[in-house]
């Protein structure tokens, strides 16, 4: 048998996690100017996943992100294709992108870029893959070891 | 391009090779593993430029690395990814299912290949 | 109209999208496979007709212009073979709901099905050498896990031997792409058809045979072949009768569309006829030597598309031509042949030869549905496989190619004598008792697949023409770069 | 025409359709196909006799020259009217000989399709129609022969006839195109008015075209599938095997045998050779059967022979007498076959050495059946005798070798004629079981269908005028000549009847002497079993055909997942370097690299190389991820933060997952099982061959790329400065957009293959 993580080890991961997943915001909202990006964010995201799963297993994963996998890809799959889709109702070609340049008080210009929809989509869809695969291969296939 | 970095991608791509010519799948994606990293930097080789990141102001003419390359890697590796997690799912599951993760030879063909002397109820069918 | 292009391919991905999410609702996620699989079907014959009536449709995507962004392409060629493809793809998903609906053992198979459609479109569709890389990597991952539907530990061997062959053949496209890309600075299929003639003779024709291995692995020709019969038999029916039909001819299609476009020669290639006859030879003794219907039937899948490559070699409008009407026909023939396969094993739970017996006389539907596709598969007329092989034997004795037309004659007498064996297996003999009884829904798919087939033959001529008129874009590449670039 | 043959294929299709309520009378609406092309044959018999053929012309396939093409001459007529008038007497037949079921119904439906396949193979003017039609034939007789589908021996002469005749007929096809390529049309009127000469292809072409005439018709050395489809039902039989399909060939060399033999000065050789060497065997080996049927059958083998001699010769005369014969053996041909038929079908056997008292028992049958093996024997008087006067005048005329060969062929029929008779309605063989049959009532087809056909032999024998004009216009329509030969019932003292008479009494004499005669054939037939025969060579072909299949697959289909991808891997290193070398290609190194790269390259080629040599799975485990976090660092060499960046994340979770796997998997791995040389060998090659191809390409390499567009579009046009991301999100969306296709198909296919057995491990405990 596996001896269960401590709680206070599982807390602390917990507590580690949400700044990576801020982190991994950043990439994706960065990306389009400095490295980053869709993928990079999800992936980092999919690393707090593991982080979280290191602290208590795919049971604790589930309980700190309680939404499905297939859901996250989903989304991400309908987000970015349409995304392609929305450029088409201006008259654009599929998956063109426009840019606005907003200026919100405190934070400045800022230019909102619609291909960053399309990376949101990407990011969705990397989290919800990683979260399925850590999901699967992360449980106990063992039937003894299954806890009850 | 850079000789040592050909010579790499080489190497990858031999002991990739070397690994994945054996039945053991969880060798086999090592082996896989390691020729899409040649692959990847052999995409990476085919790039032209200098040593700087990709990352312009908008000044005309920039020099930096060919961009291109780059992104076709970024593909490949997380196409790589999904699909080497597949494949570990797929070397799981045969290990559940048979307790090895050898990729054994296909037992009809076996049968053909080895099958000196026919079924003669076959050969009756056929020449009576 | 443009629109429609990356649509064939962001639809199904789009359905694929709502089929996960919708979960376990099967009938939602039927209604969503059948739209988005019947909106490509109606776009190819929209992309078809437009390319026929002269407007051939090109999209840049993103609305970045050709070669520095991606492009779309449905000329004749690419729409002919979309349209069968499409069309097969829906008969199947029909006969699939009718299969596997009862017990729907895999909640995610129509999200499967829907990646597969979107892979199939795009690598169809693409004018860009990485985007097709991207979609094969789409169409062979939906196969990857397709094959898996089912996981016994027979399905896990087929799965695993398949997926490390395409993963080596991936490995190598991407080397592929990477010379490629050094030696001509683009990724255009149109750019790279003008650059390519102007690169060192020796690098050109290294690439041109690392991208006929490459999808040579694909279409499973001569001496690339041994995966497909060993992985393609395991799967489920409808699986196995997809892959049979689009897969291997898409792997075709690209073997086409390079060799015309990158790689141009006018003489007919020597190379390429030797690989057609021992593709076809090799394929059609392997199918001899088995006895369970699929495993014939796969050997089959192999020998006939050294037909398809028969006609590439010649490389010349009339050998194009035939090899065009010649993929068409096959993706309907051998997509219905394996589900006339699935029938009996839904009856009879097996597809062996010695354990199944007088099918004739207890379900003579089944024969009915068999008995024209066996017959087109071996070219006996009137049925399809015969104008297609009559265009390969006429283009071969004009080009004073004898012993290629040999060689295919011979091979489709082999051909003949395999489908009496399942004929004489199956449907002749002492009557076995069924388990089980095919339903309507999947006997009524198989018969429209048929019934495409009867069409190819009924429409030979308007068909043939059109396959000529695709024939004649090709064998001239620069109608295809003048369309993406424009007229230099 | 066209519309003659789909009735026929309608009248099949409406069987197939409403097997139940046609059931009873399926042979009766089977009839109305050859009933309607006699009706066309009276409608336009005398406009296409007076010389005005009949022509239609459909369009299939323009550009391949595929035309269904129909000219119905006085050649076509006479076949139609044979097809169609022995056709209609024999579905009639079939309908008392057949008790309803809906295996008969099938049998009626293809019947059918075969009448119409072999009414459009008569008509067709168009050498490819004329395939089509033949093929057709070739199809339906495979499904007829293999009627009683659980007797073995049904199944293997079924498809011992489809793969002789199929294949001949494949072989014929290439001999069409090759001879419309000569002649630059595919219409036989073209090419027989006009036929193509001077040209080596066109031996080729004649040739391959007599292959299928002889495949077709049964003549040596592929003369064995017809004594196997024996197997059919008997009317099946007497329609395809003895009136029609097999005459195919007969029709083919008589209608390009004037264009063959103007073509090639072998084809009059062979075809004599041939047709001599067949009617004699066929005769020969007739005498020794016990079976009638098959007796029958080797007969026809021998009258084929003779057919095919007289009407491939190119000659007038022969050409003549040949079609008189045809007609004739047709018609009597059939008769024996149905007479077969019912007594089979009374008494239950067919064995002559079973069969006794049948003159008593079954009297109508018996005086049916000597009119027709009267005429068989050629007895003056019957039609057989003036077909065969024409033909002895004609081959008189030539050779005294041909005659003298037919003549010893004549002298067996009617040896064969008399064992038949004998042995059907004689006494038994002493210490066999005897089989007596009952009596038919008049009303029953199985008497009055062949008692009508023999009525026509006679009929026709006495009053010979009645086909003459037939004859006469259909070997005019052939030979160019009108009145090639005489066909009378009486033709006075000439030499050829000399020789009749000679072959008629050494013919009687065998019969008389039968004892002795089927002594000697049992002694030499002893002898002959240990030569080759085209049937132990058809017999021992398959077995071996499929031990060669098996060997020949089994050697690269050898099941073994390594063996393959070694020899794809080596297929795509020999190719490329090979085809390259032919261009001789220039090798440029380039600058070795900065110190950095080299340790680097250094550290990766360590952890990669270490690979194969460590069995701890995660030692490999931390070693893969060394390669991948070297090579993450690497990319930062190159400029490529985005990458590292995503290499470390990627490999990362690689060897996480990796991890999560191999912890269920024994700790080490086993010994690879696979040799380790040959590997290394192929592995070698693969690594030379990315070394040296990459320096090649390197030489080669373009100074431009698409990418100067990207970079500068990246920020003015896109609003990105991160180009590799703009690529990804904007420029290349596309490939993007795919890629996260793939990783959801990717992951839901991963989860798919993990999650049930999770599940079925906790509902387990």
């Amino acid at each position: 048998m596996k001896t269960r993580p401590s709680a206070i080890l599982e807390a602390g991961v917990i507590a580690v996690s949400g700044p990576v997943l801020v982190f991994s915001a950043y990439l994706l909202f960065a990306g389009h100017n400095q490295p980053g990006g869709g993928f990079a964010g999800g992936l980092v995201a999919g690393v707090a996943v593991l982080l979280v799963w290191a602290a208590g297993g795919t049971d604790t994963v589930r309980k700190v992100l309680p939404v499905r996998s297939t859901v996250l890809m989903g989304v991400g799959l309908l987000v970015a294709a349409g995304t392609g889709f929305a450029a088409l109702l201006p008259g654009l070609a599929f998956l063109e992108s426009g840019y606005a340049e907003l200026s919100i008080p405190l934070v400045g210009d800022v230019k909102i870029v619609s291909a960053l929809f399309f990376d949101i989509g990407v990011y969705l869809v990397v989290i919800g893959m990683v979260l399925a695969l850590v999901r699967a291969l992360g449980e106990d296939a063992t039937a003894e070891e299954v806890p009850q | 391009m850079s000789l040592i970095t050909l010579a790499v991608a080489a190497t990858l791509f031999a002991v990739g090779t070397y690994l994945i010519l054996q039945r053991m799948l969880s060798r086999i994606i090592i082996g896989l593993g390691l020729m899409s990293h040649g692959a990847n930097l052999l995409i990476m080789l085919s790039g032209t430029g200098p040593a700087t990141p990709p990352i312009v102001d908008g000044s005309p003419s920039p020099v930096v690395a060919d961009p291109l390359p780059q992104a076709m890697v970024l593909t490949a590796i997380v196409i790589t990814f999904g699909i080497t997690a597949f494949l570990l799912a797929l070397a799981l599951r045969s290990y559940l299912l048979t307790g090895s993760d050898a990729v054994e030879d296909d037992l009809e063909d076996k049968r053909i290949a080895h099958s000196h002397d026919r079924s003669s109820m076959d050969v009756q069918e056929m020449s009576e | 109209m443009t629109w429609l292009l990356p649509a064939v391919v962001a639809v199904p991905v789009l359905g694929a999208g709502l089929s996960v999410l919708v979960g376990r609702r099967l009938i939602l996620q039927r209604v969503i496979s059948l739209a988005a699989v019947g909106f490509v079907a109606v776009a190819a014959i929209a992309l078809l007709v437009s390319a026929d009536s002269g407007t051939t449709q090109v999209a840049q995507v993103g609305g970045w212009a050709a070669p520095a962004g991606i492009t779309l392409v449905a000329d004749r060629f690419a729409a002919i073979i979309l349209t069968s493809s499409a069309v097969i793809l829906l008969a199947v998903l029909v006969y699939a709901m009718a299969q596997l609906g009862r017990d729907a053992v895999d909640w995610w198979f129509h999200a499967k099905y829907l990646v597969l459609t979107a892979g199939v479109a795009l690598s169809l569709v693409t004018g860009d050498l990485f985007n097709l890389f991207v979609g094969f990597e789409i169409m062979l991952t939906a196969s990857y896990v397709l094959l898996t539907v089912k996981t016994g530990p027979d399905e896990v061997r087929a799965t695993m031997s398949y997926v490390v062959i395409n993963l080596v053949a991936s490995a190598l496209f991407l080397m592929a792409i990477a010379f490629v890309y050094t030696t001509t600075g683009t990724l255009n299929l149109a750019d790279l058809s003008r650059k390519m003639a102007e690169i060192d003779p020796a690098v050109r024709a290294g690439l041109s045979m690392l991208t006929l291995v490459v999808f040579g692995i694909k279409a499973a020709i001569f001496p690339l072949f041994m995966w497909l019969p060993d992985s393609y038999p395991t799967a489920p029916t409808p699986v196995t009768a997809i892959f049979a039909g689009l897969l291997t001819k898409v792997g075709a299609f690209v073997i086409i569309r390079m060799q015309t476009l990158l790689f141009a020669q006018d003489e007919p290639s020597t190379l390429l006829l030797f690989v057609a006859g021992a593709t076809m030879v090799v394929g059609v003794l392997g199918a001899i030597a088995q006895n369970d219907v699929k495993r014939i039937l796969s050997f089959h899948i192999v020998s006939q598309i050294g037909y398809m490559i028969m006609g590439l070699g010649f490389l010349s409008i009339a050998g194009l031509a035939a090899a065009i009407l010649f993929i068409t026909h096959q993706i309907i023939v051998k997509t219905g042949l394996f589900l006339v396969g699935g029938l009996v094993e839904a009856e009879h739970g097996t597809g062996a030869l010695d354990r199944i017996g007088g099918v004739l006389h207890r379900r003579p539907v089944i024969a009915a549905l068999f008995l024209p596709l066996a017959l087109s598969l071996a070219g006996l007329p009137p049925f399809s496989g015969f104008v297609a092989k009559l265009a390969l034997i006429q283009e071969g004795l004009a080009l004073d190619r004898g012993v290629i037309v040999a060689v295919s004659l011979a091979a489709s007498l082999l051909t003949l004598f395999s489908m009496t064996k399942i004929w004489g297996g199956v449907f002749w003999g002492r009557e076995t008792e069924a388990e089980g009884t095919a339903g309507a829904g999947m006997v009524g798919a198989t018969a429209v697949v048929v019934a495409l087939s009867i069409g190819v033959a009924l429409f030979a001529g308007p068909l043939m023409a059109l396959a000529e008129r695709a024939a004649v874009d090709l064998v001239d590449p620069t109608v295809y770069a003048d369309l993406v670039l424009g007229v230099r | 025409m066209a519309l003659v043959v789909l009735i026929h294929l309608a009248v099949a299709g409406i069987l197939v359709l409403f097997r139940r309520p046609l059931g009873r009378w399926a042979f009766v609406v089977g009839a109305l196909g050859p009933a309607s092309t006699l009706l066309w044959a009276a409608l336009n018999g005398s406009r296409v006799l007076s010389g005005d053929p009949a022509t239609e012309s459909f369009t299939w396939v323009a550009s391949l020259d595929l035309t269904i093409a129909f000219r119905v001459d006085a050649y076509s007529l006479l076949f139609l009217l044979v097809v169609a008038g022995i056709g209609l007497p024999i579905f009639l037949y079939s309908q008392s000989y057949f008790s309803p079921s809906s295996r008969a119904t099938n049998f009626a439906a293809t019947m059918t399709l075969f009448a119409g396949s072999m009414v459009g193979l008569v008509a067709a003017d168009h050498l490819l129609a004329l395939f089509v039609f033949w093929e057709l034939t070739t199809i339906t007789s495979y499904l007829l022969i293999g009627y009683y589908d659980q007797k073995a021996e049904a199944r293997s002469a079924a498809l011992h006839a489809a793969l002789v005749t199929g294949g001949g007929g494949l072989a014929m096809l290439g001999g069409i195109v090759l001879l419309a390529g000569e002649a630059g049309t595919y219409l036989i009127s073209e090419i027989t008015a006009n036929p193509p000469v001077g040209s080596n292809v066109l031996t080729v072409a004649w040739a391959l075209i007599l292959l299928g005439a002889v495949t077709k018709s049964a003549q040596f050395p592929f003369h064995a599938w017809l004594p196997g489809a024996m197997a059919a039902p008997t009317p099946a039989s007497a329609f395809l095997h003895s009136a029609t399909m097999v005459k195919a060939g007969i029709f083919l060399v008589g209608r390009l045998g004037f264009a063959g033999v103007a073509a090639a000065d072998w084809w009059q050789p062979a075809v004599f050779t041939i047709g001599f060497i067949t009617m004699v065997l066929g005769g020969w080996r007739a005498l020794r059967q016990y079976d009638l049927k098959l007796l029958l059958a080797f007969g026809t083998v021998s009258q084929l022979g003779f057919m095919f001699l007289l009407l491939g010769s190119g000659i007038p005369a022969l050409a003549f007498g040949g079609l008189a014969i045809l007609v004739g053996h047709a018609l009597f041909k059939a008769t024996l076959f149905l007479s077969v038929g019912a007594i089979d079908h009374e008494t239950g056997t067919r064995d002559l050495r079973r069969l006794s008292g049948l003159r008593r028992s079954m009297p109508r049958l018996f005086w049916v059946t000597t009119a027709a093996a009267l005429s068989m024997t050629a007895m003056p008087l019957t039609l057989g005798f003036a077909a065969k006067e024409a033909a002895f005048d004609g081959l008189l005329a030539e050779s005294v070798w041909l005659i003298a060969a037919a003549a010893t062929a004549s002298t067996l029929t009617v040896a064969y004629t008399a064992r038949f008779m004998f042995g059907a309605f004689g006494p038994a063989v002493p210490g066999t079981e005897p089989a007596t049959g009952k009596r038919l009532a008049s009303r029953s087809a199985l008497l009055w269908a062949p008692a009508l056909l023999a009525v026509m032999s006679v009929g026709i024998g006495l009053l010979p005028t009645l086909v003459l004009p037939i004859v006469n216009g259909a070997a005019k329509v052939v030979s160019g000549v009108a009145k090639a030969g005489k066909l009378v019932i009486w033709p006075g003292f000439v030499p050829a009847l000399a020789w009749s008479l000679a072959s008629l009494t050494a013919g009687l004499l065998l019969a008389w002497r039968r004892q002795l005669v089927d002594r000697t054939t049992e002694a030499v037939g002893r002898v002959a079993e240990r030569l080759p025969s085209a049937d132990t060579a058809y017999r021992r072909s398959i077995p071996a055909l499929l031990r060669f299949a098996d060997r020949s697959s089994g050697l690269l289909q050898n099941g073994s997942l390594p063996a393959y991808i070694a020899i794809i891997l080596m297929v795509a290193v020999t190719a490329p370097t090979v085809a390259a070398i032919g261009e001789s290609p220039v090798l440029v190194t380039p600058p070795g690299g900065s110190m950095l790269e080299w340790i680097l390259g250094a550290l990766i080629v360590g952890f990669a190389v270490a690979l194969p040599f460590v069995r701890r799975r995660f030692a490999v485990v931390i070693l893969l991820g060394g390669v991948g976090y070297g090579i993450a660092a690497l990319y930062s060499v190159f400029g490529g933060p985005d990458l590292t960046l995503t290499q470390l994340l990627v490999e990362t979770l690689a060897v996480a997952l990796f991890a999560f796997v191999l912890r269920h998997l024994p700790a080490t791995f086993s010994r690879p099982a696979t040799a380790r040389l040959p590997r290394l060998a192929v592995a070698l090659a693969v690594g030379a061959f990315v070394f040296f191809a990459g320096l090649v390409v390197n030489g080669a390499r373009s100074s431009e790329t698409i990418s100067d567009t990207l970079v500068a579009d990246s920020v003015p046009e896109a609003a990105g400065s991160n180009v590799v991301n703009v690529i990804l999100v904007d420029f290349r969306a596309f490939d993007t957009l795919g890629e996260i296709t793939v990783l959801v198909a990717a992951a839901l296919g991963a989860a798919g293959l993990v999650i049930p057995v999770i599940r079925d491990a906790r509902s387990r405990t």
